[in-house]
């Protein structure tokens, strides 16, 4: 592997960025939650890109963490949304509003 | 040069896939009117018949496909049409790709270049067979969404819990397999199991995980979604489940993934549990029977026998899977997820641990 | 040229194509597809950098699982494709603004960091074998307290699930 | 060679079987289109409503919660796995913990009834 590190950083970074764009444009909390997986799946790839530069394995054993994060986070941020919507009939941030119901 | 070998090798994974799928079509029809005691597709014939003879295997594995592919290719006006020609390809692809990580012979020697009989050798295979039946559930997930239907809605979304419940239970049993090998290379373990027991037994994966063995068959029978499984396209209920909207070529496709699924399980269940390519006793210069006695075989000769012993324990498992699809009855949903959930999960769960502790305890002994 | 680079270059193309898809694409289940082809490019990227099991985890975790859950939830719901974007001009040039700003800000300070110079490493880096040794010596507290966050989702989602049930 | 320039070489191969095939129906079968044929099918029955719109039991989503859930259990399982010999007890020791707290998930989801369909 010959193409250097930083190319995939900055890569990662506009994944990173456009996530980040995802999480503030949309309204629909489901697509938000999709970016912020893009915006996870960017931190990996900074992550391993770095332990390759460090020669140091822990970048990847930190991504099997960030996994594991990603996968409660949805779980759980589904089961909100879900619980929500039986009680609102929307997947609209702007209406969802309050966490309280 | 490196490149045209591994076309090549590429090409006969594909093939042997390919292959064996149209040959399970056939033995499903035969084989079932074995079972049902009735005669089966007979009437395929070149010409309208005029052949004084019929034509049999060639005929049904000629005629079938043909017709499926000739036929009227309907996408309902409700349809999301790109999603509705995705479902299809998203179905068969992951599938295909899975047979090239299966070793189907040992690394062979010609002029001087060693050749793996293994179209991809992945250090992470067994990951990889994971990650690619795991990409099935995008193809009923897809197809039942886009069809814009509610008997394929309903199928799909039924088929896709079924899936990724089973799927658990095959990962538990490829992870116990890992335990007693200790490595994710598909060629590895084949090698491997060429060891044997004791001077006499054969050290197929079988006898160290039998328990794993059932599980990964029964997973791997429901994965396919075939009886006692087909909830997802319960012909009684659902009419044709998630391809009910599907035509042509596009549902051949779906029916070809649900054979290739056979054909993997079968496949994979060989190189795990039965020692893959691997003959018994037959090492690189011929048998080497317990009892001393030795046959020299060429080495040529030795990599057919190796490639053709493969296909047949292939085939023994299609058959099997194939006996159990037409003796049982389908089971209820909740009788379905009940035993994903119930009775496979922690039975694999109690298999990892069991393994993991018998293999450090054994290992204990043996240094000692 | 390299076929690193390209390669580099085809990942590059479709990650940022495919990632822009599923955020901007009104139908959430397009959203969730150009998700997975995103997820799909990481994992090609995981490759590149030498992460082989990480590679083949992320397929299995990202796209077998987490991306599926999605669709289920989006299937669940039935939802319609979200009505076009009405008003709220200003909201929307902010948010470009700052996803500009900010994909410059860390581009930049991965550019201008000490030059990668292509490393030669180690011929089994990224090894599962390797990884296994780092995950459960020293990051043993971690993994031990993944369990427990993978506890709290289990049961957290089956309370919140069983609520309306 | 590398082994996943042969997967690329493979995917190519696989991609394009599984295109052709695709098309195979749109090239070789005819077409006679009529609006009956472009319905949904609904054994016989004009369609009523849309299917969109509809909702479904939230037991299916459960069980993708729960498969999540066992799945990045399953994935930390195979790296121990692979290097479980030379970690030892202690090794052993630690993913028994891990496998025992979520053990507790389990014995609490089955408890609860949420593996139950009714």
């Amino acid at each position: 592997m010959q193409a250097p590190v930083n190319y995939y950083l900055v890569l990662a970074a506009i994944l990173f960025a456009i996530g980040a764009f995802g999480v503030l444009l949309r309204r629909n909390v489901i697509v938000i939650l999709m970016s912020v997986e893009l915006m996870l799946n960017a931190v990996n790839v900074t992550f391993v890109a770095l332990a390759r530069k460090a020669q140091s394995v822990d970048g990847q054993v930190i991504v099997f963490f960030v996994m594991t994060v990603a996968a409660a986070e949805v779980a759980i941020g589904l089961a909100i949304i879900l619980a929500n919507f039986a009680q609102r009939r929307t997947v609209n941030a702007d209406e969802i509003g309050l966490l309280r119901w | 040069m490196d490149v045209i070998i591994s076309f090549c090798t590429a090409l006969v994974a594909l093939l042997i896939c390919l292959q064996v799928t149209v040959l399970l079509l056939w033995i499903e029809r035969k084989g079932s009117a074995l079972i049902q005691d009735r005669v089966g597709a007979n009437r395929a014939n070149l010409f309208g018949g005029l052949l004084p003879f019929n034509l049999g295997i060639v005929n049904t594995m000629m005629a079938d496909p043909l017709k499926l592919l000739t036929k009227e290719d309907i996408v309902p006006a409700a349809a999301d049409r790109l999603l509705h020609w995705l479902a299809p390809w998203v179905a068969v692809f992951p599938l295909f790709l899975t047979f090239a990580v299966v070793p189907f012979g040992d690394v062979i020697v010609v002029g001087g270049r060693e050749i793996n009989l293994q179209a991809v050798a992945l250090s992470g295979g067994i990951l990889f067979v994971l990650a690619m039946v795991s990409l099935g559930v995008y193809g009923v997930i897809v197809g039942g969404w886009a069809s814009n239907s509610r008997y394929a809605f309903l199928g799909s979304v039924r088929g896709s819990a079924q899936m990724i419940s089973y799927e658990i239970a095959m990962g538990l049993a490829l992870v116990s397999v890992v335990l007693t090998y200790g490595t994710l290379d598909l060629q590895e373990i084949a090698r491997l199991q060429g060891r044997l027991m004791w001077g006499v037994v054969p050290a197929w994966g079988v006898f160290y995980q039998p328990i794993a063995f059932v599980l990964l068959f029964i997973a791997g029978i429901a994965e396919s979604k075939r009886a006692p499984f087909d909830l997802p396209e319960a012909e009684s209920e659902l009419v044709a489940g998630f391809q009910t909207e599907y035509s042509g070529s596009k549902m051949s496709m779906f029916m070809m993934s649900d054979f290739i699924e056979v054909a993997i399980i079968a496949a994979l269940t060989t190189t795990l549990f039965f020692g893959g390519w691997q003959v018994p006793f037959l090492y690189r210069d011929g048998f080497h029977f317990p009892g001393g006695l030795t046959v020299a075989i060429p080495s040529l000769i030795v990599t057919l026998l190796q490639i053709v012993s493969f296909l047949v324990k292939v085939f023994v498992f299609c058959w099997i899977q194939i006996l159990i699809r037409w003796s049982l009855p389908r089971l209820r949903y909740d009788q379905l997820m009940a035993f994903g959930w119930k009775k496979l999960l922690p039975v694999g769960l109690a298999n990892v641990a069991a393994s993991a502790v018998l293999g450090l305890l054994l290992e204990g002994w043996t240094r000692t | 040229m390299d076929p690193d680079v390209i390669l580099f270059w085809v990942v590059a193309v479709l990650s940022v194509a495919s990632a822009l898809t599923a955020v901007l694409h009104r139908n959430p289940v397009y959203c969730a597809l150009a998700l997975v082809m995103a997820l799909f490019q990481v994992a090609v990227m995981f490759v590149a950098l030498d992460a082989h099991l990480i590679a083949l985890l992320q397929v299995i975790v990202y796209a077998g699982a987490i991306v599926v859950l999605f669709l289920f939830v989006i299937m669940l719901l039935s939802l319609e494709p979200d009505a076009p974007p009405r008003g709220r001009y200003g909201m929307r040039a902010a948010s470009i603004m700052i996803a500009v700003v900010l994909g410059v800000e860390i581009g930049t300070a991965a550019l201008i960091s000490e030059p990668g110079a292509p490393f030669r490493v180690p011929f089994d880096f990224g090894s599962t074998r390797m990884v296994a040794q780092s995950l459960f010596t020293e990051h043993l507290l971690p993994f031990e307290l993944t369990s427990v966050l993978l506890l709290v989702a289990m049961i957290g989602a089956v309370v919140m699930a069983r609520r309306r049930a | 060679m590398n082994p996943y320039a042969a997967l690329l070489i493979n995917a190519a191969l696989c991609g394009l079987v599984a295109t052709i095939l695709l098309f195979m129906s749109r090239i070789l079968g005819r077409r006679r289109p009529s609006k009956v044929k472009y319905e949904i099918f609904e054994t016989g029955n004009p369609p009523i409503g849309s299917l969109r719109g509809t909702r479904f039991p939230v037991k299916f989503y459960l069980t993708a919660i729960l498969f999540i859930i066992f799945d990045i259990e399953i994935v930390f399982m195979y790296p121990w796995a692979v290097a479980y010999r030379e970690l030892g007890w202690f090794g052993l020791a630690e993913m028994a913990a891990f496998m025992g707290i979520l053990a507790v998930g389990l014995a609490y989801i089955w408890r609860v009834g949420a593996l139950e369909w009714d």
